[in-house]
């Protein structure tokens, strides 16, 4: 398993996360993933990028450099993003019960050994 | 650049495939020729459809003959050729203000001032744009006077105006308050760290300064504007339900986004240092304050 | 944004909008204009579909000849611009969308929505109306009028 | 297949100029662009290879203006002559509402213009098109080259027209019969359009 898979199902087994994906940031589109349940792969890596991409341009407007942790919270789940060097997003998908501070600090660590 | 008239038509008729047709054109248009400079424009632009300039100036021909739609989609088209385009920035920039879209005015003004830094006449523009984006201490008795032009997009000087121009800020100028002092009061970073937005990306209150203390609001406003609809369709399609938060670490702070109301969106921006739990309190006590606020200026 | 008939309106705008496409073409599979959204002129829509047609259905008969399936979709990325090109099943045939996005977009987010798009498509299609006869009976006198004047004679 | 706008009032039809390869098919349309206002066409596109042999096709889009009330608009393609080019002169061939036959006066190609002919019968065949309901007409080409190196209409109509519809003598280069021969096809698909073909 490369590192990559293993670091995406070290995410996914946070309690509450329903899948993890690596998303290639230019395109939106999905690189590798894990466990995605319910889910269309496809849509999450391609809004994933989109959002990531605008909240990049605007934290650079805003002298906040670059964004390190995207969190949308929703009223049932949560999705999570954390760029991993220039060209890839690290991506989960949560439900209400997430444990969000964990599933950040696996999302960061994963990042750093993909970058 | 040959402006002798004759000349440069006897020189596109040795040779019709030759590039002269952009100073022909060009110079008819300053002329007032219209007709012609459209005539010689449009076969240009038949021969060579791939030529930003030649979708640029004729749509710079239609602007003036007032027919916006038509010169909207050729500076589209020059753009689609080549993004940066500065002609066609600029063009688009008069459109979108004249069209009251301040916040896309800004940004195709920006994008060209970025390619002509020099260009006087394009930063007193931008500037007016800015400051029409800004609460204004008094309406314009007669909107005609207003008549601004960012040069060379002309369609003003003949009498196309703007016409829904910075709809929000009419608001503070009838209430008589002033949006800045009262909006988040009593707040931490009331000034420098809290800006509140409509659904257009423009800027109904408060400020963000960068680290150098400019203000950086309505770059960040222009950035922001698609920002929460984009957030509301990535929840609605993952099936998250509807979107309550959006938090951003950054490398020099953290960001909070939330929408107060239906149409507009709060930004909080504090140092990294502030943990982002007790991010999400702030933003949600100036949610409070701007729902409040939001009611009595309506 | 033009259409050949009005209901291809409605999805095509939505595509427009959630996709932030800048050109957007769909025809038939003989290359044969449906609808389009940000070209100038006619005449160039048509080579553009003419250059698309002619890609599906050259790399439809590749898959072919490999004995692999049907390609869903060809994507080309260029640094300022990226062009997807798919095919789709419509109640009306085989049709083919070709979208040009520029970097406030991207191939992921142009194919989820297009995607959408396909379906809304080939559930909006009205059957197929009968048609009588297009031209009055005496056309060829203005037929040959154009020609004519076409042809500076 | 021809597309019939009712709201806009358009029609665009897709003619198809086929035989054997340097018939002259690509002259033809050179032709054609050269001689129509640039208002009225779109560029040329020609997919050929180094030695200007035609590689996919040449496409010519022209507008004809108003015809019964409709904005009538022509595109004009080319197959690749050459015999191992089948496979793309079907694809080009799809959807066609008429086909220009271009054949070469040459009598040393008569051979040639036989094969393409036949080759044109199956291809239709395939789509599912009898040939018998496809609109065409026949253009002898090269009738300038000296008498004797060529054959004559009668003869090449012997030979290749039996359906016996319309011909027309040319030397494209020139443009002698290329406007005859885009009259008689047009009139053709128009007419067809005209009884209410299929609809789109």
């Amino acid at each position: 398993m490369s590192g990559a898979e293993h670091a995406l199902r070290r995410i996914s087994a946070v309690r509450g996360v329903r899948g993890a994906m690596l998303v290639s940031a230019p395109d939106g589109l999905v690189v590798s993933e894990s466990s995605m349940e319910d889910v269309d792969g496809r849509a999450i890596a391609a809004l994933a990028a989109s959002l990531a991409g605008r909240l990049r341009r605007a934290a650079g407007g805003a002298g906040l450099g670059r964004p390190t942790v995207i969190q949308l919270r929703g009223e049932t789940g949560t999705l999570l993003a954390v760029p991993a060097g220039e060209e890839l997003l690290v991506v989960a998908v949560g439900d209400r019960e997430t444990n969000l501070g964990l599933a950040r600090l696996e999302l960061l660590e994963a990042a750093r050994g993909i970058a | 650049m040959n402006d002798d008239v004759r000349t440069l038509t006897a020189e596109l008729a040795r040779d019709p495939g030759s590039l002269v047709f952009l100073d022909l054109a060009e110079v008819l248009r300053r002329r007032g020729q219209l007709d012609a400079a459209l005539t010689v424009a449009a076969s240009g632009l038949a021969r060579y459809p791939a030529l930003a300039d030649a979708h640029a100036l004729h749509a710079r021909i239609l602007a003036e003959r007032g027919d916006g739609d038509g010169a909207f989609d050729g500076w589209m088209n020059a753009l689609q050729l080549e993004p940066s385009h500065q002609a066609a920035h600029r063009g688009l920039g008069f459109l979108y203000y004249r069209a009251g879209d301040l916040g896309r005015a800004l940004r195709h003004l920006e994008f060209a001032a970025q390619a002509a830094p020099e260009d006087a006449g394009l930063r007193a523009a931008i500037e007016r744009v800015r400051a029409a984006a800004v609460p204004a201490p008094e309406p314009p008795a007669h909107p005609g006077d207003e008549a601004v032009s960012p040069e060379p997009a002309a369609p003003a000087e003949r009498g196309v105006l703007p016409t829904s121009r910075a709809i929000p800020f009419a608001i503070d100028a009838e209430s008589g308050t002033s949006s800045d002092s009262e909006l988040f009061a009593g707040l931490d970073g009331a000034r420098d760290g809290l800006l509140l937005l409509d659904q257009h990306g423009l800027r109904l209150g408060g400020a963000l300064r960068d680290e150098d203390g400019a203000d950086v609001s309505d770059a960040v406003a222009a950035h922001l504007a698609g920002v929460s609809r984009e957030a509301a369709r990535a929840a609605r399609l993952l099936g998250l339900g509807a979107w309550q938060s959006l938090g951003i670490e950054c490398e020099y702070g953290n960001a909070h986004l939330v929408a107060p109301t239906a149409d507009t969106v709060l930004l909080t921006v504090r140092d990294v240092a502030v943990p982002a739990g007790r991010l999400g309190l702030v933003a949600e006590r100036a949610a409070q304050a701007a729902r409040r606020w939001l009611e009595r200026v309506a | 944004m033009r259409v050949l008939e009005g209901w291809v309106s409605g999805p095509l705008s939505r595509f427009l909008d959630e996709s932030a496409a800048r050109l957007v073409l769909l025809m038939t599979s003989s290359g044969q204009v449906v609808a389009q959204h940000g070209f100038t002129r006619s005449v160039d829509v048509m080579s553009a579909a003419a250059l698309g047609a002619g890609i599906m259905a050259s790399t439809g008969e590749l898959a072919h000849l490999m004995g692999s399936p049907r390609f869903g979709a060809l994507v080309h990325q260029g640094t300022e611009q990226g062009l997807l090109l798919s095919g789709f099943d419509t109640p009306r045939g085989r049709w083919i969308g070709l979208v040009a996005f520029g970097p406030e977009s991207s191939v992921g987010i142009v194919q989820l929505f297009f995607q959408q798009f396909t379906d809304e498509i080939a559930a909006a299609t009205p059957p197929e109306e009968q048609r009588g006869p297009v031209l009055a009976e005496n056309f060829e006198h203005e037929l040959n009028a154009s020609l004519r004047a076409l042809f500076g004679r | 297949m021809s597309l019939v706008n009712f709201t806009a009032r358009e029609i665009t039809c897709k003619i198809v100029y086929y035989g054997p390869g340097r018939s002259g098919k690509t002259t033809n349309l050179q032709y054609v662009f050269g001689r129509v206002p640039e208002t009225r066409r779109g560029r040329m596109v020609s997919l050929a290879t180094h030695g200007d042999r035609t590689l996919f096709f040449d496409f010519l889009p022209i507008e004809l203006g108003s015809i019964s009330g409709f904005t009538t608009r022509f595109q004009l393609y080319t197959v690749p002559g050459q015999s191992y080019y089948n496979a793309t002169r079907k694809l080009v061939l799809q959807g066609a509402d008429g086909v220009v036959f271009v054949a070469d006066s040459q009598a040393r190609r008569f051979d040639d213009n036989i094969e393409s002919l036949q080759n044109l019968q199956e291809n239709l065949l395939e789509q599912g098109v009898d040939v018998r309901q496809m609109p065409i007409v026949f253009q002898y080409n090269k009738q300038d080259l000296p008498r004797d190196l060529v054959l004559a209409r009668a003869d090449l109509d012997e030979a290749l027209n039996f359906r016996g519809v319309e011909s027309f003598a040319a030397d494209a280069l020139h443009g002698s019969g290329v406007f005859e021969t885009l009259k008689g096809i047009s009139e053709l698909v128009l007419r067809k359009l005209a009884v209410g073909g299929p609809a789109a």
